[in-house]
């Protein structure tokens, strides 16, 4: 049997066909999710794109967090369906405190698109199992409010637990604090992530192809399970 | 050391997609009766010295040439009581 | 308020004995017809088409219809060469006349792509005037049944550093990400040059490139009696309305109406819903003809879908939904809120058709009917505000042989060569020069702009900044894509407009055939100052036979594109700038040649002298 | 109509880059003595109906659960008299 993997639609969602793409390269079924319907139809894990979703008006991802299907993938997420929020995907998790901490405007003020690189400091967690502790990698990364904060309790936590599962090599394009790009749930089997490796998939398009083991992780996982 | 606030509000004229979205969201999330949301920007300014006539106009010249955009939006400056 | 209805002004004009009084003056009917921008001649000319004086809100019509920006009137006769020169081209499917060119790249795809300028708008207000400028050109992409897959912005700013450079630039290239990007196109290209010529009028120019399957292009024509026309997206408010308010005073009391914002304010969400729910509804064959709506509004919107299609179209003014409730008539026609679209539906199709729209969270509205008449009437709580032939507002507008003539400097300014400058007379002066030349804004590295862009979005991008030419992939399976490319050097222009208009489109052709990529097809922006300059009409003149005749002999047509005028301060105006874009298809994009060396050991041939 | 106004402010301890680079620019555009500034939101919202404690009680949570992240953000809530 196919594992199957939901990518939600939200109203100005961008990078929901890219993700789509990433899981069906990846050897998965993706299946397309839209942000008014409760059902999250059976899927095996769930990604939540990239975007302007609700043209991030009041704060990235606030206005989506109260979408009918977010109430359904709550509880999931609470009960371990693997959650991977790419970008605005992870500030929707943040604002749904299935994570915790914040993403706020990048320290400089401008959006920004560039290369990444990122080094994999987590590799248990349900995205990140095909990748090595310590392992280096290369990503797009593009956001205007990018900066992770937490209160410094929040952040000792998350280092003493392993939770930061990647940080920002050479540059912090941000400003986020601990050059967290990354962090997960306690359980590992949310996670949120800055940068965008549905747009590291191919030699083609993207700078290279490491963004493909968060969507094979996943998969093995499933598999394994 | 005293605090001025410049508040600045787009035009009324002037369409304001987030203040739209924000209205829009809140029936859905059970707050009804809410007929118009407009969302603006709040600066709090911490002045060093007395808030004194001529500290207030340079606070106003500051917000009318920097602060706001006034082709687009209006402001207003006062001082808050601490 | 009082109304000025249809029958109202018939009868006026029975009383007044106008038609033997000779030319019209200013104040015969009390119109303020000049402070609307008309001539006396071109005001005559409404009398005699409708036979009688206008109404305030046809006045209204005719007005932003016959303005430079719209009707094209001094430029038209200039830019019937690109038809009449036009290499026979088998690959073009919709030409010139259209809300943009469409060209057939094969397997069944066609792309449609075009330059506009948003110049004006972004001098007053750069953030929005350049994101309406990417809100603008995207609608118009759509509305030919494309999905837009790519943006691009060439941009001239004044000296790099005057202060009013820091001003414009910043939100330029602010409005331009913050729209396109939450739009989710790439950027995959443009252009960023410095000269004190554009302090004042720095060009803004935006390019968008949409693909779709033969069978999806759209027009822009109202048909079939009893089709309804659907006004969707967003509210209409009292945006971009300027010269018009004149008359919307006239029709309220004392108090006058709220001051009305020339300056419109985009709002990308609200765009990106347009485009998902006019796709989808493309893609159920739910539309007839549609339309985008841009400068003039409704009037645009309205005039052009009747004068294109066949019979006539009525119009309920009333039922569009408003932001501003005290909109008086003449304003809502005018009115230029961004992100709205105006649809020709079958009376069995607008359920469905709003049943999408509500999914999009998008407002829907029928606003009208095509009927079998001629006219198109438009009426205001049952009153008939509008009863006019549509051509004569759309498409029958004044045309200007503007005279032209070559400026005296022009025989000085060639003579200057390159020869009487000073040359580097030793390895120390060299050294200074090169280093002039690299620390040159206009030759720096452009990413501190476009970083601010993202490049990667809808994954088909296969080459973007700093590539000589964009390329994106538009099908996943067979590899196929297209390559663009624009390109404009004013100060070539300045000095021969003929030969500068040819260089501009052999680079950008250069560029496309660089990559691998096989030249189709044209389009440009041509940004001019006055053209009641007799000067700046012969630049114009010269440019445009230029790039006509160029297009010719590279067998590329000229699809369609934009002229701006005006782009000058006082007396003074911009270089002569025609920005031109090459669009290009390849078979097979994992075959590109991107720029620099990929490998050691290569060999580096130099083609040409 | 009645309208409320909800302020919204990062918490002291959140670092504010815009106000940061507004302060930073005041002094270059000759604006001296601005010891520190923050950037916040401002909501103005028209209610219908009277804005009695119970209206206010409603617009206290929608500003506690929608209009600011309580996470990094801190909010006040007041009626303004027009
Ligand atoms: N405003 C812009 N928007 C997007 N891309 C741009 C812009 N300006 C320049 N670029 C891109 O940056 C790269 C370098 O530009 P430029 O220095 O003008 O190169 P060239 O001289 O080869 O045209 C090109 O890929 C160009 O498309």
């Amino acid at each position: 049997m196919t594992t199957r993997i939901g990518v939600v639609t939200f109203p100005g969602s961008l990078d929901d066909r890219d993700a789509q793409r990433a899981v069906r390269l990846a050897g998965a079924e993706p299946v397309a999710l839209w942000h008014g319907d409760k059902d999250l139809r059976g899927v095996d894990g769930v990604v939540l794109p990239g975007g302007f979703s609700y043209g991030d008006y009041l704060r990235c991802g606030a206005i989506a967090r109260f979408s009918p299907v977010m109430e359904a993938l709550i509880a999931e997420a609470k009960a371990g369906l693997p959650v991977l929020g790419i970008c605005n995907g992870f500030q929707i998790l943040c604002e749904s405190h299935l994570l915790p901490g914040a993403l706020t405007r990048n320290d400089h003020l401008h959006f920004i698109c560039r290369d990444q690189k990122l080094r994999i400091e987590n590799a248990d967690t349900a995205w990140t199992g095909d990748f090595a502790q310590g392992q280096e990698i290369v990503v797009p990364l593009k956001n205007g409010e990018g900066g992770y904060v937490a209160d410094e309790r929040t952040l000792d936590m998350l280092e003493a637990e392993g939770r930061v599962i990647a940080r920002y090599l050479d540059v912090n394009p941000n400003g986020s604090r601990r050059d967290i790009a990354g962090i997960t749930n306690e359980a590992g089997n949310v996670v949120g992530l800055m940068p965008h490796p549905e747009h590291a998939v191919e030699p083609l398009t993207g700078p290279t192809t490491d963004g493909l083991g968060f969507f094979t992780s996943v998969l093995k996982k499933l598999v394994d399970a | 050391m005293a605090r001025v606030v410049v508040d600045v509000m787009l035009k009324p004229e002037i369409l304001d997609p987030q203040g739209q979205a924000v209205q829009r969201a809140l029936p859905r999330l059970g707050f009804a009766g809410i007929s118009d949301v407009r969302q603006g920007k709040r600066f709090e300014l911490e002045v060093e010295g007395p808030v004194d006539d001529a500290a207030l106009a340079r606070i106003r010249e500051a917000a009318e040439t920097f602060l706001a955009n006034t082709v687009i939006e209006d402001f207003t400056v006062r001082v808050e009581d601490q | 308020m009082t109304l000025d209805t249809v029958d109202k002004a018939k009868d006026d004009s029975k009383d007044g004995a106008w038609l033997q009084d000779g030319p019209v003056g200013a104040h015969t009917f009390g119109q303020p017809y000049a402070e609307l921008g008309l001539k006396d001649d071109e005001y005559q000319r409404i009398v005699t088409i409708l036979d009688r004086r206008p109404t305030s809100s046809e006045l209204a019509m005719y007005s932003v219809m016959w303005s430079e920006h719209c009707s094209y009137k001094s430029s038209k006769v200039h830019l019937r060469q690109f038809g009449e020169k036009a290499p026979a081209s088998d690959a073009m499917l919709v030409g010139i006349g259209e809300n943009a060119g469409v060209v057939d790249v094969g397997q069944g795809y066609a792309v449609t792509f075009k330059v506009e300028s948003h110049n004006h708008p972004s001098y007053v207000e750069p953030y929005q005037g350049a994101a309406t400028g990417i809100g603008g050109i995207v609608r118009d992409i759509l509305a030919m049944g494309a999905r837009p897959v790519a943006v691009m912005d060439p941009l001239r700013f004044g000296a790099a550093d005057h202060p009013d450079t820091r001003r414009v630039l910043p939100g330029v290239v602010a409005g331009i990400g913050g729209y396109g990007n939450c739009l989710g196109l790439p950027n995959i290209g443009g252009e960023v040059v410095f000269d004190p010529c554009y302090q004042g009028n720095p060009l803004v120019n935006a390019l968008c490139v949409g693909v779709m399957k033969h069978e999806d292009i759209h027009l822009a024509k109202a048909s079939g009696t009893g089709n309804l026309v659907i006004l969707y997206g967003a509210r209409t408010g009292g945006d971009g309305i300027g010269g018009v308010s004149v008359l919307a005073s006239e029709t309220f009391d004392a108090d006058g109406p709220a001051k009305r914002p020339a300056v419109q304010v985009g709002d990308p969400f609200q765009e990106k819903l347009l485009i998902e729910c006019t796709l989808e509804v493309f893609a159920e064959d739910l539309v007839t003809g549609i339309q985008d709506l841009g400068g003039a509004g409704l009037s645009c919107a309205t005039s052009e879908l009747a004068s294109a299609g066949s019979g006539g179209m009525r119009v309920d003014l009333d039922k569009v939904p408003l932001r501003d409730a005290t909109l008086a008539p003449e304003e809502i026609l005018m009115s230029e809120s961004q992100e709205r679209m105006c649809a020709i539906v079958e009376p069995a199709k607008v359920e469905r058709f709003l049943e999408i729209c509500a999914k999009w969270d998008v407002i829907a509205t029928v606003i009208g009917e095509v009927t079998d008449g001629d006219r198109l009437e438009i009426f205001w709580h049952d009153e008939q505000i509008v009863d006019v032939p549509p051509r004569t507002v759309a498409h029958e507008g004044p045309v200007y042989e503007r005279p032209f003539a070559r400026p005296d400097w022009q025989d000085a300014l060639q003579a200057d060569g390159a020869e009487s400058l000073p040359r580097p007379a030793n390895a120390e002066e060299l050294r200074a020069t090169l280093l002039r030349v690299v620390g040159s804004p206009n030759l720096a590295d452009k990413s501190w702009i476009t970083d601010q862009y993202d490049r990667y979005v809808l994954g088909n991008t296969v080459l973007a900044q700093p590539e000589d030419a964009g390329m994106v992939r538009v099908d996943e399976d067979t590899n196929l894509g297209v390559a663009v490319s624009t390109d404009g050097n004013g100060r070539f222009c300045k000095l021969d407009p003929y030969a500068g208009a040819q260089l501009a489109l052999a680079e950008a052709y250069r560029n496309v055939a660089t990559t691998g990529a096989r030249p189709l097809a044209v389009t440009d922006c041509l940004n001019f100052g006055s053209p009641e300059d007799p000067g700046v009409m012969w630049q114009f003149a010269e440019a445009t036979k230029g790039l006509a005749d160029a297009c010719q002999v590279l067998g590329t047509p000229v699809t369609g594109g934009n002229v701006s005028f005006y782009n000058q301060t006082g007396e003074v105006a911009i270089h002569p700038t025609p920005v031109v874009g090459v669009l290009g298809v390849i078979d097979d994009v994992t075959r590109r040649t991107p720029i620099g060396f990929r490998e050691e050991g290569q060999i580096i041939l130099l083609l040409g002298d």
